[in-house]
Formats: structure tokens, sequence, C-alpha cells
């Protein structure tokens, strides 16, 4: 199976530089596409298989100038090739029904590559190949969010992303040379052999948490995530949101679990844990307050990475404190979510690419009353908003309730400061999870019901065919996932086995749960009784009451008709995006992200309308983009003093290094 | 010691003779004077030359003599010489640092170098290692002058002092393969310094010509 | 035979709960009137009232979607289902392995979220602002829920309801602070949940104040019954449930026979009466707050719940 | 004549040549044809086996560079031929241009070739001239300027290396015989025997000499003027292969030292001068307007970090230095084909003016875009190899200065990325004229693609013999 996933790779590339010449064609990028959702279904297949065949390893007949490239298979690799898989065939086929004639050629090139980045990735078993992979996935993806110049937003974004996507390989790299100690061998076998300790532990942690927390979306170096997610085609943000953050999860399990050996201390989980508190509770108030509905998803995902890292967290503390029971707990857990979260989460950016085909706009504001003209979408958009508001009986809820279980079960942890951490997490956690329900209500209320809030969104249309099997598909995954997470948490058994050391909670196909004697969750059990009152309910009130409904105007405390020259109504007497999110704006926003609200009132007598600002400003973006900068630059003013010498002072520093290092030879001879 | 008391006397002679020309350089304050001193340290250094040719039996050294007399003492002098008529440059030296300061700076570049050059060169003969002291003095003179003069031609007298440094190194050194050939090698890059700025027309200091001209040119400055 | 017993129990349960369900809204209305000195509707009119509604013929806006039809029949069924997982007399019901707290606590997630998209759907300003209060009241109301369920937890070692009111009733654990604070919180999560005051006054209209009505203004007939079915149904549900959790007396336990479940009925009757009481002198005698004070009032809830878990830390620790 | 002395008198004798035709098309033609044959020849040297003769030698350290000067060489001189038509040169200019190119080319394999430090001198000196004549041959005040500040600080530079050599020879004097006195490989051998304090002052002298013509820090000023001026094949050829040759002599004087215990250890002088460079060049990246300077900046950056990669000594750091030379030898000189193709397309050198390339320029553009990014270390050029090994490396010997150097590099990196979208994805800005017919626009692109694809090819399947070549000469260079 590795062989084959070995050839994909290299197939990938060779479709992406064979797709330079089927550019041309409409029917030329369609193959592209259509093969890349080939290789979709052969990644999840080469998911199941590796997580039911044990671990392989092959070496590559070519790599770096040092040695061969090594690429590996074992259960946890194999189980992100299915976030992977699924997201890449998903995405693939809304690219493909989204094909009208050519495609430019840098839209089409970097989408293959991109996947075989990703895939490389995952497969690596050597920090060069991993690395290779980890900047191929980043560059790939980069030139598709930087496809769009026209929009000075969007070229920042991607100067903003290409420079943490260095960042991010350069802190890998330091980590994996600390790691790798004297010996200077990369293999994921020798780093294994000599896992590091003492500081330099905290150290490599502290390395990948920068490298692929910031690749992942991790508080604070989130913040080229809302940037580029939203600017990236939508077939594009989905596959960045809902695979590349995963990947880059990925390598943290890789490092933090498997590299960096088994005997960690405990403290080592508590960074992941606050982050991911943070970016949780972050990404979803941004989220509750974003006007774009892509930035909007992009922030959810943000948080969703942050639940999954209180996941990891928790799992590398239980780890540290030989709880191997609830590290498996909170593994499955951080795994399931991952598997989940990739799957709603592309179900909503290409629902959201669908909406902006049809009604020409991300923002709130211009949306409105979809689901009357692209009911499909509409519908389809729900599952995956009901996920992620963490509903039951969806996907997020099975595994959101996990974490909270293993939160929970924290406190067995005997530490008096990490119970209170965990505690005060746990709180955070939900307050996330709620605040991405509201966060949904909104994305899903403002675009797809009340009334249209511009002439095109009235005039949307829904595209059939492949696009719609794509947003289909991820939905029926996403009930079908939320129904029998016990089937996948016995599929991700070797995986678990892997991280935690031993054999993950078993509580049957149609539960999941705790250890022995702790809470179940039945979501069969619990859909068909929500199933069987919503029939109770139904059947009750049929009986009593009349059948049929009238249809009347509106009556909003009888607020008075549209104008004729407005069909719709008035867009103003809608609720805004902005107005939406007020509450929340109000109540976490100031204290959080620097909201702000500001009424210009025009002076008396003038006819001028009074005037609301409201905005908000997330702090890390400020710091990256406020006094970093200030820094850089206020060196840079010095630096260049030494530019503006002329040749004499020139020649005063060569005669001065001259002098210096005479000075230092005769202070060495006396020694 | 491969020759007797004379020869050593006389090459340490002419060594520190072309050192102390070098601070002569350095407290010149007229152009054409310091021209005319390094005419006189190039002649001294000519004569190094011929004296190391004789003692050491080495007949290349003769050549580099020659060459060293020709182009040094008589050629370079007066090119410059004419330079400075042809341009009209500035006539008398402007300094960066007092003449003062410039000496007594030059006589702690001497302590350096004497610092420097003895202790390093343990176990090498004792005429390779006053020589190696004396042709590193004149070697740092040089950068000196180049950078506290603001001329363009006392800075390449400065750089050409600074080879006359090489040059009263490699033939300190007794049997230095290839000498002849890189005396040679390293006067070509001065016949095309002093080549330069006749070609590139350096009429003024290049103090503010430099930098100046160039941040206008491209618009670097902010 | 104990299946079908539990089965029997569970079945009574569903029944019960949903018969006293309007009645219990119709008491706390009555009470409170009597408080205020008002004579006050009798105690059925909320089951009469609904009757009624259900007998007219609901009217929709013109361009309301299939999302105002179904979702009062989704929160409906979400609020009996909800309400089917907390134990009342007896415990041991055959859904009582499904009664996790957290998943109540979904469940009840799922109805709100229903009610918001219906206030949403025609694109009114009043059912948005209700729906973005609501969302945004819930998402701090959760925490404390979550801190709560932790006390909860590392007393009885699971989320599990029935396990819980086990633990509480026959473990021994006695009078805690924790308890106390947990129980407090809770309180104020029910009455941030169910629009009471001084989150919500459920007997206004007033534009300025209101969430819950606003997002319901536009439903009518059937659906308007079944909106303000759930919303009894709710409060039902949390009164049983806190009833279950901290006065976990005359409970029938698991396996017993069914005379002891006329026990657990009388004592669980006066455990909601008692509530109801409570919750009437409560509203009567507090004024509303004003609605940017609500994040305080519920920030207020989650940080106690959170020092009666940091006790409880302690505590374990000591013992 | 030997093939090593061949390789060497062939672009001399055909400066000579060539500075006798007078016609732009006849003078490219005979460059690239030159140029060409050259390339031929260092393959065929490369066939050949390692050995000294005379005063050159072929060893695992200088064959890779030299079979790479030769390929540079060629395909400047393609994009030379493909573009010099904008330069507007006379024919005096295009005698003097061609002549003083090939001048260079076959002083910059005799500096490869060089076993004797002496003759390695020379040949220096030899490139310096040419170089120098070539920056100035614009003839503008700018260009004039530039010229005479690269004259007069790499003289001083290479003065104080001539210094150095003959203070090496001091002490290598009583041990030696006179005819190879200044050989390489006999002063590897007698090295250990040397008196120590003689050869820590040769080492001061050739590191500062060697040093100012690598553009290592505080002797760096004259780089970036230097590559900003003059035809654009000549920064491609500055960068590419003089600093090679000037980072490989200080590698040499390294080596001698270093064979030495009792002499000071070398490794931390380049890892000082290294991390200043490094440092000060990513700093001094966020102030520049003018593309070509801003690389002339960035290739001061990357000597640093070969710098530092020797400094740190041991067989993966020095692997990673010299793969970082040969990388940064084929991406640099494709930076400045493509920035000096744009250039002259838009009519401007500030990067203010050169933007939007991919929709102007489609090939050139994403051809620069990728050799931009290759430039900053992002793969899947050879400059991410290299990196990543030393940087790994690094971090296993010395976390804070790994630590250090990324810091630097993240900083560079952060400008080398606002440039690339400046540059190649901003709002397009108009060109001036110039638009060069169909197959020279091609030839002009076709060395940038030629240089990214080897690049690649080497990061990721480089040929075994080079492979173990290359980690010979980690391993000579000690």
């Amino acid at each position: 199976m590795l062989t084959a996933l070995a050839l994909l790779v290299g197939a990938l590339l060779a479709l992406g530089v064979a797709a330079l010449a089927l550019a041309r064609s409409a029917a030329g990028a369609k193959t592209v596409h259509g093969a890349c959702v080939g290789a979709g279904a052969v990644l999840v297949l080469g998911g199941l298989a590796g997580l039911s065949g044990g671990a392989t390893a092959l070496d590559l007949p070519f790599g770096p100038p040092w040695g061969a490239m090594r690429l590996a298979l074992d259960p946890l690799a194999a189980w992100f090739l299915l976030p992977l898989g699924i997201v890449a065939g998903c995405a693939s086929l809304f690219a493909l029904g989204g094909i009208h004639g050519p495609v430019p050629a840098r839209l089409l090139l970097p989408w293959p590559i991109f996947l075989a980045g990703m895939l490389l990735t995952v497969l690596a078993a050597d920090g060069f190949t991993l690395l290779l992979g980890f900047e191929a996935m980043s560059l790939a993806s980069w030139a598709l969010v930087a496809h769009d110049t026209a929009e000075a937003e969007n070229r920042r974004a991607a100067r903003i992303y290409l420079g943490f996507a260095g960042f991010g390989g350069l802190t890998l790299v330091l980590a994996l040379g600390l790691s790798a100690g004297g010996a200077g061998d990369v293999a994921f076998a020798a780093l294994r052999e000599a896992p590091p300790d003492g500081w330099r532990a905290a150290a490599v942690f502290a390395l990948v948490l920068a490298g692929a927390g910031s690749k992942a979306g991790l508080f604070p170096l989130h913040v080229w995530l809302p940037l580029a997610h939203p600017a990236a085609p939508s077939h594009v943000s989905a596959a960045m949101s809902g695979a590349m953050t995963k990947v880059a999860l990925y390598v943290l399990v890789r490092f933090a679990f498997d590299l960096m050996g088994a005997a960690q201390p405990l403290w080592l989980g508590m960074p992941l844990i606050a982050l991911g508190a943070a970016s949780a509770v972050i990404g979803a108030l941004r989220a509750a307050l974003e006007e774009d509905a892509k930035t909007l998803l992009a922030c959810s995902t943000v948080e969703n990475v942050g639940l999954i890292a209180i996941g990891l967290g928790l799992a590398l503390a239980f780890r540290g404190a030989d709880l191997p029971a609830l590290a498996a707990l909170a593994t499955a857990a951080a795994l399931l979510h991952a598997l989940n979260h990739a799957v709603f989460k592309t179900l909503l950016f290409l629902a959201a690419g669908e909406v902006l085909h049809g009604a020409l706009s991300r923002r709130l504001d211009r949306l409105g009353g979809l689901i009357h003209r692209m009911p499909w979408t509409a519908w389809a958009a729900l599952a995956g908003a009901g996920a992620a508001a963490a509903l039951p009986p969806l996907s997020g809820f099975a595994s959101e309730w996990l974490l909270l279980q293993a939160l929970l079960a924290a406190w067995r942890v005997g530490d008096l400061a990490f119970q209170i951490g965990v505690a005060a997490t746990a709180a955070l956690a939900a307050l996330a999870a709620a605040l991405a329900a509201a966060a949904m209500v909104r994305f899903w209320g403002l675009v797809f019901l009340g009334r249209p809030r511009s002439p095109r969104a009235a005039g949307a249309e829904e595209s059939g065919g492949a696009a719609r099997i794509a947003l289909l598909v991820p939905a029926g995954l996403t009930v079908l996932l939320g129904l029998l997470p016990g089937v996948m948490l016995d599929l991700a058994e070797p995986a678990l086995r892997q991280l935690s050391g031993v054999a993950a909670p078993r509580a049957g196909f149609l539960a999941v749960g705790a250890a022995d004697g702790g809470a179940r969750y039945w979501p069969l059990a619990a859909a068909l009784l929500l199933a069987a009152a919503v029939g109770a309910a139904l059947w009750a009130v049929r009986r009593r009451a009349p059948p049929g409904i009238a249809r009347g105007p509106t009556w909003d405390c009888g607020f008075i008709a549209a104008p004729a020259h407005l069909p719709f109504g008035d867009p103003a007497t809608q609720p805004s995006a902005a107005g939406f999110a007020q509450p929340l704006r109000r109540m976490l926003g100031d204290s959080l992200l620097a909201a702000r609200e500001h009424v210009t009132m025009p002076p008396p007598g003038s006819t001028a309308p009074a005037r609301l600002d409201a905005g908000f400003r997330d702090p890390a973006l400020a710091a990256l983009e406020g006094p970093l900068p200030r820094w850089r630059d206020a060196v840079a003013a010095q630096a260049e003093r030494l530019r503006d010498l002329s040749i004499r002072q020139c020649l005063g520093l060569s005669f001065g290094a001259v002098v210096l290092m005479l000075a230092l030879l005769a202070w060495l001879e006396a020694r | 010691m491969s020759f007797g008391q004379l020869g050593y006397d006389v090459a340490h002679l002419l060594g520190g003779g072309v050192l102390l020309l070098s601070f002569v350089l350095l407290y010149q304050r007229r152009i054409g004077a310091v021209i005319n001193a390094f005419a006189m340290q190039g002649a001294l250094l000519a004569l190094a030359a011929a004296w190391a040719a004789h003692a050491q039996g080495v007949a290349g050294l003769y050549l580099t003599a020659m060459l060293t007399m020709a182009a040094k003492g008589v050629l370079i002098p007066l090119a410059l010489h004419a330079t400075v008529r042809r341009l009209d440059l500035h006539r008398t030296v402007e300094t960066a640092l007092g003449i003062g300061p410039s000496l007594v700076a030059g006589v702690g570049l001497v302590a350096l170098a004497i610092l420097v050059a003895l202790p390093a060169t343990e176990g090498a003969r004792a005429l390779a290692r006053e020589d190696l002291a004396l042709a590193l003095s004149v070697v740092l003179l040089g950068m000196l002058m180049m950078i506290t003069r603001r001329n363009a031609i006392s800075q390449v007298i400065g750089l050409l002092s600074l080879e006359n440094g090489l040059i009263l190194a490699a033939i300190g050194v007794a049997g230095m393969p290839l000498v002849v050939e890189l005396s040679t090698a390293a006067l070509v890059l001065m016949i095309a310094v002093v080549a330069a700025v006749f070609a590139f027309q350096i009429r003024e200091r290049f103090d503010t010509l430099d930098t100046a001209s160039l941040e206008e040119h491209r618009g670097e400055r902010r | 035979m104990a299946l079908v017993w539990s089965l029997l129990a569970q079945a009574l349960h569903v029944a019960l709960i949903l018969a006293a369900a309007p009645v219990l809204a119709g008491v706390v209305r009555w009470l409170k009137a009597r408080m205020m000195g008002r004579r006050g509707a009798h105690p059925l009119q909320p089951l009469r009232d609904l009757l009624k509604l259900l007998r007219k013929t609901p009217v929709l806006a013109e361009n309301a979607s299939a999302v105002s039809r179904a979702a009062p029949y989704v929160a409906a069924g979400a609020a009996i289902a909800a309400a089917a997982l907390v134990p009342s007399f007896a415990r041991g019901m055959a859904f009582a392995p499904l009664a996790d707290l957290i998943l109540v606590a979904g469940l009840l997630a799922l109805g709100r979220v229903a009610m918001a998209l219906a206030g949403m759907d025609v694109g009114t300003p009043f059912g948005g602002l209700g729906a973005a209060r609501e969302m945004s009241f819930a998402a701090l109301a959760e925490p404390a829920l979550v801190v709560v369920a932790l006390t909860l937890a590392i007393l009885a070692g699971t989320t599990n309801l029935d396990a819980i009111a086990a633990t509480l009733r026959e473990g021994g654990l006695g009078l805690r602070v924790s308890l106390g604070f947990a129980l407090v919180a809770l309180l104020a999560v029910a009455v941030a949940e169910n629009a009471r005051i001084p989150v919500d006054n459920p007997a206004t209209h007033l534009e300025l104040t209101m969430v819950h009505e606003a997002m319901i203004l536009e439903a009518s007939g059937r659906h308007l019954a079944l909106w303000e079915y759930a919303a009894m149904l709710r409060l039902t549900l949390w009164l049983a449930l806190i009833a279950a959790v901290f006065l976990p007396f005359g409970q029938a336990p698991a396996g017993a026979a069914p005379h002891l479940w006329m026990v657990g009925l009388l004592a669980w009757v006066a455990q909601m009466g008692a509530l109801a009481l409570a919750l009437a002198a409560f509203e009567s005698a507090i004024a509303k707050m004003r609605v940017f004070r609500v994040p305080e009032f519920l920030g207020a809830a989650m940080l106690l719940g959170l020092l009666g878990a940091v006790l409880l830390f302690v505590s374990t620790r000591l013992t | 004549m030997s093939l090593q002395w061949a390789i060497v008198f062939l672009p001399w004798l055909g400066a000579a040549a060539l500075a006798a035709v007078p016609r732009l098309r006849p003078a490219t033609a005979g460059n690239v044809a030159l140029s060409g044959l050259t390339f031929a020849m260092a393959l065929a040297l490369a066939a050949q086996p390692f050995g000294q003769e005379g005063w050159t030698r072929v060893d695992a350290l200088n064959l890779p560079f030299l079979v790479l000067s030769a390929f540079v060489g060629l395909t400047t001189a393609v994009f030379s031929a493909a573009t010099l038509d904008q330069e507007g040169f006379d024919h005096w200019r295009i005698r003097a241009y061609h002549a003083a190119y090939q001048v260079f080319m076959g002083a910059q394999f005799l500096a490869l070739l060089a076993d004797n430090l002496g003759v390695m001198w020379v040949a220096i000196e030899i490139a310096t001239l040419a170089t120098v004549s070539m920056v100035a041959v614009h003839r503008t005040p700018a260009a004039f300027e530039a010229a005479w500040k690269f004259f007069i600080l790499c003289g001083v530079g290479i003065a104080l290396a001539l210094f150095g050599t003959i203070v090496l020879y001091l002490a290598a004097q009583p041990l030696l015989h006179e005819e190879n006195g200044l050989s390489w490989a006999a002063l590897m051998q007698v090295a250990p025997d040397c008196a120590p304090g003689t050869l820590n002052l040769a080492f001061a002298f050739l590191l500062l000499g060697y040093g100012t013509k690598a553009g290592l820090v505080p002797l760096h000023s004259w780089l970036p003027d230097a590559h900003a001026e003059g035809p654009v094949p000549i920064s491609a050829v500055l960068s590419g292969l003089l600093l090679n040759a000037a980072m490989l002599a200080v590698l040499r004087a390294k080596s001698i030292v270093g064979a030495n215990p009792e002499a000071i250890a070398p490794g931390p002088f380049l890892l000082g001068l290294g991390l200043a460079t490094v440092t000060l060049a990513a700093i001094a990246l966020w102030r520049r307007r003018d593309a070509r300077r801003f690389f002339g900046w960035s290739s001061i950056e990357h000597m640093g970090i070969a710098a530092f990669a020797f400094g740190l000594g041991g067989a993966a750091a020095n692997l990673a230095g010299l793969l970082h030379l040969l990388g940064h030898s084929l991406v640099k000189s494709a930076v400045f084909f493509g920035v000096g193709r744009a250039a002259q397309a838009k009519g401007s050198q500030k990067i203010a003016d050169i933007q939007g390339l991919v929709t102007t320029h489609p090939a050139l553009g994403w051809g620069l875009a990728i050799a931009i990014a290759g430039i900053a270390g992002l793969p899947p050029m050879l400059l991410f190899a290299s990196e990543f090994r030393l940087l790994s490396a690094a971090a296993a010997q010395m976390p804070w200065l790994a630590l250090a150097l990324a810091l630097a590099m993240v900083v560079a990196l952060a400008a080398l990325v606002t440039v690339l979208q400046a540059m190649c994805f901003g709002p397009p800005t108009p060109d001036a004229a110039g638009a060069l017919d169909g197959w020279r626009e091609a030839a002009a692109a076709a060395p940038l693609w030629l240089h990214l694809a080897v690049a690649t090819a080497l990061a990721l399947a480089m040929p075994a013999g080079l492979a173990a070549m290359l980690a010979e000469a980690a391993r000579v260079i000690g």
C-alpha cells in the first residue's frame, strides 16, 4: 500500500506538471480534477488499509545529497489519510463541477501539488521528507492564495501567509536538529532512539508548537489563517481548512507523541492545552463577529483546531501522569474531532463557494434568503453548521462530547494547578462550543434565511451536477459520522494504541464513552429518541390541528410593507451581520478583541444619517502588524547608517576589522 | 643567519626607511609633497628589493627592483602630478583626522604591528621577523592614510603605500616563490587604480561624491 | 422482567412530565399572581391556551421557508427527548443509560438553535434581535453548566444523570460547600435558559428587552402552541433536573417495586411544587436586569461553579 | 597544454579575439560559443582523475564549483546574448564587455583550479580587474561610483590577502622546499608542524582579505552597489561565481590553519562573521527600493549563511555550506536573470516600478517568483536542502546560535516574501518598451528556468558521484 501511495505522490506531481498543458481546455481541467477525485478515493482506501495492516516503511531511490528519503505508513499516519482523502475527493469534485471553460494554469497546477505535499508530509519517515512535504504544501497553497492579485487584501494575505510558511519550516528544522542531537541524523527511527529530555525537550516542543501550531492555526500564530483561507478559491479553502490544518496537527502529534518519546513529563501538555483553549475561544468569538462568510468559517477552523489541541494536550498530560486509559480517551476525542471537522468544514466551505458562485458575494450583508433559491446548498450547509455548532446527533457533538468527558476526567491528575487549569479549560471549551453555535446560527441564518439583501442574492442560481454531489457526500458523512462514532473509534484503535500505549476504551459500535463505569453517549439511540419525539409531536399536533397553513404579509409588530421600488423589502430593516454580532461584541469582544463601537451623530439640522461604526481587531494580528514592524524598522534605520557611509568610512570599517583582529590575536598570543 | 651582520643591517635600515616615509606621508600637508614622499618611498623600496636580490642571490628580485623604481619612483608620481594639474584638484591635503592625531594613531599602529608580529613569528629568522613587523606597520599606516585623508589622490597614495608594505614583506621572506610575479601583479593592480582615478575622473574626494550620488541615482534613501 | 418495569417506568415518566409541563407553568403564573396580590388565572389556563392555539390555522409570512414550519417540531421534539431523559420519580428507567447531562444540554441547544433559526427565517428585525441575544446568552450559560457538570462528575465519576442522582442520594456525601456553589450556578443557568426574570420576562413583549418572545413573534396557530409547549417542557425539565440532583429524596431506586414509585411520585410533586414556589417568589421579588448586565450575571454563575470545583479539588486532596 | 590550463587560457585567448569584434551579433555568438566550449572542457575535466599538476589541482573541493562556474558562465552568456541590445552599447563597449567577460571567466577558472596560493591570488586579482571594468561599462556617474567603491575596497581586500599569503609562506618556510612553497597541498602537509602564531596571523589576513571579496560584514560595503550597476549579466556572475571563488579561498586558508592543532580554531571567526553578516543583511533587506541592490544584499546574507556553516565545521555543516554555495550560485543567478530582464522590460530597477510580473510577463514572473522563493530557502531548490542541513546541524551543536541564525533568516525571509509579492503579484506596472522578439524572450527566460530545474534536481536527486565528491570535500576542509 505504501508503494502505491508513494507512486500517488509522484503521480500527483506529474499531474501538476501536466496541468500546464491541460489547462488550455475545459476537458483538460476536468481531467485534472477528476484524477484528483480518484486520488482522494485512493487516499481513503490507503488510510483504511494502513489502519488494518501493520506499519511499513519504504526507502525512496532518491533524496537529498546526504541520504535517501524515507516513507512509512503506520496507523497514526493512516488515520490522517482519511480526512485528507475525503477532503481532497470532495474538494476536487466540487472544483470539477465548477469548470465551464479553460482554467488558468496557475489555478490548476498547484492543486495536485498541494495534495501531493500533504500526502508526502503524512507519509514522511525522516525530517527532510517531512519538511519537503510540509513546505511543498505551504508553497502550493500559497500559489493558490496568491492567484487573485487584483485585491490588495488578498495580496496582503498571501504575503503574510508565505512569511508564516517559511517561519514554520524554519522552526521545524530547528526542532528536528535539536532532537537529533550530535549525530545529526533526522530519520524518525534515529530520533525515536534518542528522544530529547530536559530543556531540550521543552525547546523542541516549543519550536514544534510554533512551527506546526502556526500552520494549524493555534493562537497566537493563527493570524494568517483567517486572512489566507478565504482568499483562495473555495475548494482550496476547504482543503486548507479541512485537510492542511490536520496535516499540521499530524506533525504536532508525530513530534509530541512519537518522536519525543513516551517518557515526557506532565507539564508538556499544559502549553498545548492553554494555547488550545485560547485558540478555541478567540476563534469562535471571531467567527461570531466576522462579516465575511469564508473568513467566518476560517475562524471557526481556528476554534476547532483549538479544541483538538486541547484534546492532544490532555492526552500528553495523561501520558505524563501515567493515566493511559484517559490518554486514550483524550486522543480518541482529538482524532475523531480532527476527522469530523475535516468533513464538516469542507462541506461548509464548499457551500460558501456555491453561494459565492450563485450570489457573487461572500459578505453576509449582501446575501440572505438563499434557501429559496439554493435549497440543496442550504440544507447541506445546515448539516455542516449543525455539526459545527455541536448539535446532537451530528458528528461535531460526538467528538466534542468525548473531549468534554476527557476534560471532566482530567482532575484525576493529582496536580492542583493542573486541576484548576483544566477546570477553567473546560469552561472555556464550553464557551467556545456555544460561541461556535452562535456563529453558525448567524452564518446560516444570515446567508440562507430572511430576505435577499442584494438583487444578486435574489437572483442566485444553484449549480447541479458534480458540485451538488460534492456537497451531499460530506453532508451524508457528517450525519453518518455523528451516528457511528463508535465504528470510527474501532477503526482508529491501532492509532490510539500507538499514541497512548494501551487499548482504547471500547464501548461497542453504538456508543462512545470513557473508561468503564463512566458516561456513555449512544448517538444512534439518541437520534432515534429524538426522531421518535419529533414524530410524536407531529402526530399529536396533526391529530388535533386543522391541516394547511395560510400565508400573509410579514407581521413584525405591524411593520410597514416594503416600498414598491424595493421588491425584496428594504435590506436595512433586516438584522445585519454587524447587528447580529452586537451582543457578543459588547459582552466579550471588548475585552478579548478590542472591539469598538462609535456613533457619529450628524449636527442638529443636518439631514445626514447618523452612523454607527463597529469593529474589532485580533490582538495577535495587531501585535504582528504593530510593534514587530516598528522594531524592525527601528533596527533597520540604525543599520542603514552603516549603509550611508562614504567609501572612506567603509574603508574605515575594514581597517577597524583588521585592527580589531590583530588586537585579538595579540591578546590571544599574550595569554 | 644565512648572511652577515651587514646584510641584516642594511636590510633593516632600508625597511625602517620605508616605514619612516610612511610617517612622512602622514605628516605632509601639501599634495605635491605627499607625492614626492611617495616617490621616495618607492625608490627606497626598490633599493631594498635590490639589496634583497643581492643578499639572497635571487636574480628575479632585480627585476622587481627595477620595476618598482620605474613605476613607483618615477612614473606613478609623474602621473599623479599630472593628474593633479590636469584635473585641478585641491592642492592641500584635507584631513578627516588631524595630522597630530594621525601620527599618534600611526605610532599606536606600529606598536600593535610589533606586538602582533613578533610573538607570532617565533621560530622564524630575525630578519624576517623584523621585516614582517615593519611591513605590517607600513600596511597599517597605508590604510590609516586612506581613511584619514579626504582627497582622492591622498587616498590612492595610501593604497599605493600599503602595497609598498606588501612588497616589503614579500622581499623580506627569503626564498618566497613567485615573488616577482606577485609583486608585478600587485603593481599592475596599483597602476590600474591610478588609471581608474584618471578614467573615472574622480575629481573630488570620494567622500562627497560616493553614496550621495548613488542614493540620488537609485532613490534608495528614505 | 426488569426490562419491562424499566420500560413501564420510562413510559410513565414521559407521560407524567408531558402532562406536568403546562400545569407547572400555570402554577408558577398563578403563584406569582397571588404573590403580587392579583387573583391570577386558573393554573390550567396554559393548557387551555395550547388547545385553543392548536385549533387555529397558522399564518406564515409570504417569504417564510420550510424552516418556519419544521423548527417548532424540532424544538418540541428536542425538549421532549431531553425531558424523557431527566429522572423524576424513579431511577433506572429504560433510557437511564442515555441520560447524560451533556446530551441533555446538547438537546436543549438543538431546540435553541431551531428557535433562533425560526426567528431569523422571515428576516424581521425582532426575530434577528432575539436570536442574537438568545445565542449570546447561551454562550455564557454553557460554561457555567459545564463547570457544574464538572463538580458533579468529580463526585459521581460520571455525567450520567441517573448515576449522579444515585450517588448524591446514596453516597453519603453530606452537605458540601461546592455542591452549594454548584446549585447556585445551576439555578442561574436555569433562569437564563428558561427566559425567566431577571434575564428575560416571559410575560412581556417589550421590544428592548425581550429575547424569547422576539423569536416567535411571527409564529401562530399550532406552531405557536408547539413553541409555548416546548418552553413549558423546558421549565419542567430544568426544575426536574435540579430536583433530581440536589433534592434526591424519595426517588424510587433502580429496580424497585412499583409501590415505591408512588412514594417517589409524591416526593417529586412536592419537590416540583417547592421549586415552583421558590421560582415564583424569586421572580416576584426581583426586577428584570438590563440586557447587558446578563453577561455579568452568568459570568458570576460560572465563576461560582468554578469556585465550587476548585474547593472540591482542595477537599479531595485533604481527605 | 593540460586541460587545466586550457580551460583557463581558452577564455583569455577568446577575450583577445572578442576584443576585436565590434558588432553585437557576432560578439554575442562568439561569447556563447566560447562559453559552451569551456563548459564542455569543464565536463571533460570532471571525467579526469583528481590530482595536482604544477600550479593547479583538481580535487573534490573545486571540481563541482568549476563545472558550476562553466555552466553559469554558459547560461549567462546565453542570457547576455538575448538581452544585451537592451543595454544600448556602442561598439567599444561591446568589445570591452565581451573581452572582460571572458577574462573574468578564465580568471575564475584559474582561481578555482589553483593549487598555488600565489596563483590563486593573481587569478582573483585579474577577476577583480575584469569585473571592475564591467561594472563601470555604462560610464554613468553611478556606475563609476560603484566601480570605484568596488575597486578600492576590494583592492585593499586583496592586498590584505596577499599579505596573508606572504605570512603563510613565512610560517611554512622552514619546512618547505622552495619550488612548491605556496602549494596548498604542500602547506596542508606541513601545517601541523608550522609555527602556530604565524599561521594565526596569516589566517587573519586571508580571512579579512578574501572575506572582503566574499562580502562578509563589515567588509561588505562594495557588494550591493557593484551588483546594482553594470550590465545585468554581470550581477549574475558576480553573485554566482566571484563570491564562490572568494569563499573557496577562505576555505583553503581555513583548512590549513585548522590542520594545526595549536593554532587558533578558525571556526569561531567564521561563525561570528557569518552571523553578523546574516543579521545585518536580513535587516538591511527591509530598506531596499532597488531590486538589484536588494538581491545584492541577499547575496551577502547567503555568504553569511555559508560562512556560518563552515565556521560550525563538521561533515554535516560543511556539506551544508558547500551545498549552499552551489545552490546560491544557481538560484541567485537565476534571480538576477529574472530581475534583470524585468528591469529591462519595465525600464527601471526600482521595486516599485517592477510589479505584477505574473500578469504582464507570465513565464518571467512565475520563474522569478519560484526563484525568489528558492532564495528564501523554500523547497524544492538546493538552498532548502542546505539550509535544512545547516540549521539542523547547528541546532544540534549550538542551539542558541542556531536560534539567532534562524531569527535572522526569518527576518530575511519576510523581506524576500514581501518583495516577491510586490514584484510578481502586485498591481501591474506599465512596460517601458523593449519587448524582445519571440526566440530572444525565450532565450532570456530559458536560463532562469534551467537553473531552477538544475537546482531542484540537485536537491532531490543529486548524482551519487557528485554527492560523494561533496562529502569528500566537506571532509577536506575540516
